[in-house]
């Protein structure tokens, strides 16, 4: 076994790990923590074909490399938005809870 | 020479990665923070001896932008550690 | 390959899936932010041993360094709000259920990764061969920046969405106004003293991985998270002040990047036939021209994204 | 003289791992915070030192060597500030707990 499948399926386990946590805390600030993982994982699956890809004297396939560096960004910006509507709703309600009834 | 740096990469992340414990024990959030600066620096002398072992120069960049993003970092951490602590937390 | 870098990768994984479950099962929300920014780090070790090093600098500045910070200041200012109301806790049934959930979940991509066709399908040797068309020494950087150029624009409009986003959460009373608290240096403190010293040589290295980025690993996004970083940095340290989100010279500042390849992209048409082709003999100097304004945008986009909403109005 | 140079490599980044070594036992061991700090700033700016220092004696380009005396002392700068800060916090007395 390489590393590329050693760390892809690190990736695999961690998409399931991020998910466990959406789902099961109710704090929005863990959800976005818990989002950030899942997509931590699913950069490192395409890592790992990435370097399974390896292959005209480049150590991995540039183009998902590419792709990931792409993403990351994006899964920054969609935080950034997350945690701005988070703060925005503990200042208008005192609370940061999406408990409708709370 | 390559192994001996890989085997002292390992070690020396291995060790500051069991400092996190104290992260989790804490008790003070000034505990938690040097738990994670101890982190950082280990990850970069990680990074840096993987770059030599390696042969891939470009990790020192990376050792570099990960120096200055962790001297970031630890100031979000005081500056908020301050702000938590002024509030009787 | 020998043995101890398959043990040394081992031992890696292991370590980032113990912080992720970490981060997952702290009981103290900071802690598990903590825990977020050790998983950045130790992603950012990962990356350099899957032969990515154009993606590791990315994960330690955006990944963890700048998303930590921001993750941090949230949990600081929602420090007491953090312990779930009792009818908020999910019961232990949602919980098996969740976990059930998950580990299907996890096996099926576990399923996929093993059985990834032989050999790999692989789309380097077409980059290796479109590669000096560009003009370019650094594959990943051509890919952006050439045959996939229209998500690399897209990329910089995203967060030009997510900036207009977080603004517009801003209360009337301070539209157009500073973003975050002000910050005031401590005379006799050490951090104005630190952030003297560190924000210049930061700047110096962000626009050296910038630069390199062309030949080597490094480049835009990386470079402008440096930038960035050592922005907000001068501003905690209360070195300066966030500017005014109302002001047009910011505004400016924020769509030259996108402007700027969009216009070259649409130039296209003319000098090669097609939206974001480069003509050949320029291919170089365009890409150069897109990526210092494109840069720069992304630099302060991402400033201002960390920044948050407006929070102090306008004088 | 190569092996002579791999031997100061490998004796500078042994001696340097021990500090992280240290560090971290006097991290998880040291009964107070203060205690903790001194055990952490040993750790940061010698561990990392000394593992700069031994890469240093591996044929190096002299912009390379730049870099990572570099890194180094943005570390150890950062590291200074940061003890600093934390120990006017971490105080008998002070803002703790």
């Amino acid at each position: 076994m390489g590393e590329a499948t050693l760390y892809g399926l690190c990736g695999a386990a961690l998409v399931g790990l991020g998910l466990f946590g959406l789902i099961v805390h109710p704090q929005p600030l863990r959800k976005i923590l818990a989002f950030n993982l899942i997509g931590g994982g699913v950069f490192l699956l395409f890592g790992a074909i990435a370097r399974r890809g390896a292959a005209a004297g480049f150590g991995g396939d540039p183009v998902p490399q590419a792709l990931v560096i792409t993403g990351i960004v994006v899964a920054f910006s969609a935080t950034a938005l997350a945690v701005a509507l988070l703060l925005r709703l503990f200042q208008e309600t005192g609370q940061a809870t999406l408990h409708l009834d709370g | 020479m390559a192994d001996f740096l890989l085997a002292a990469a390992g070690f020396v992340l291995a060790t500051v990665t069991l400092g996190l414990v104290r992260i989790l024990r804490g008790p003070s959030e000034a505990d938690r923070i040097m738990a994670a600066q101890l982190l950082g620096s280990g990850g970069i002398a990680a990074l840096l001896l993987l770059a030599e072992a390696m042969s891939v120069p470009a990790a020192v960049d990376v050792a570099l932008t990960l120096a200055l993003l962790a001297a970031f970092v630890s100031v979000a951490f005081v500056k908020g550690f301050a702000r938590s602590g002024a509030d009787g937390a | 390959m020998t043995d101890r870098p398959l043990a040394l990768d081992i031992g890696l994984a292991f370590l980032v899936l113990g912080v992720a479950v970490w981060t997952i099962a702290a009981r103290d929300t900071f802690a598990a932010v903590v825990g977020f920014v050790a998983f950045g780090l130790l992603l950012t070790l990962v990356w350099a041993r899957l032969a990515a090093p154009d993606v590791a600098p990315t994960e330690a500045a955006i990944g963890s360094g700048v998303t930590g910070g921001l993750l941090l200041g949230a949990s600081t200012r929602l420090h007491g709000t953090q312990t779930p109301a009792p009818g908020e806790k999910p019961g232990a049934i949602l919980r098996l259920a969740a976990a059930a959930l998950c580990t299907v979940v996890s096996a099926g991509l576990a399923a996929i990764v093993l059985l990834l066709p032989e050999p790999a399908p692989t789309l380097a040797p077409q980059a290796a061969t479109n590669i000096s068309a560009t003009g370019l020494g650094n594959p990943v950087t051509a890919v952006l920046m050439a045959y996939r150029a229209i998500d690399t624009l897209l990329e910089t409009v995203v967060l030009l969405l997510a900036l207009v986003g977080v603004w517009s959460l801003a209360p009337d009373r301070v539209w157009g106004g500073f973003p975050g608290p002000r910050h005031h240096a401590d005379p006799d403190g050490l951090l104005p003293f630190m952030a003297q010293l560190l924000v210049p040589v930061g700047l110096l290295v962000g626009i050296y991985i910038f630069w390199v980025g062309s030949v080597a690993p490094g480049g835009e996004f990386q470079g402008a998270t440096i930038l960035a970083a050592m922005w907000v940095l001068a501003m905690m340290a209360g070195l300066v002040d966030a500017p005014a989100v109302s002001r047009r010279w910011l505004r400016l500042l924020l769509v030259a990047g996108p402007a700027v390849f969009f216009a070259i992209g649409l130039a296209g048409f003319a000098m090669a036939g097609a939206f974001l082709a480069y003509p050949e003999a320029y291919a170089k100097l365009l890409i150069v021209t897109i990526e210092v304004p494109v840069t720069l945008s992304i630099a302060t986009m991402l400033a201002l994204l960390v920044a948050g909403p407006p929070e102090r109005a306008l004088r | 003289m190569s092996f002579a140079l791999d031997a100061l490599t490998i004796l500078a980044v042994s001696t340097g791992a021990f500090f992280f070594l240290a560090g971290t036992v006097g991290l998880l061991r040291f009964p107070d915070a203060l205690s903790r700090l001194h055990a952490l700033t040993k750790a940061d700016n010698l561990g990392l030192g000394l593992v700069v220092l031994g890469l240093l004696f591996q044929p190096e380009e002299l912009f390379a060597g730049l870099k990572l005396v570099t890194v180094w002392l943005l570390t150890l700068l950062a590291g200074a500030t940061v003890t600093q800060l934390i120990a006017r916090t971490a105080r008998p007395g002070g803002a703790q707990e």
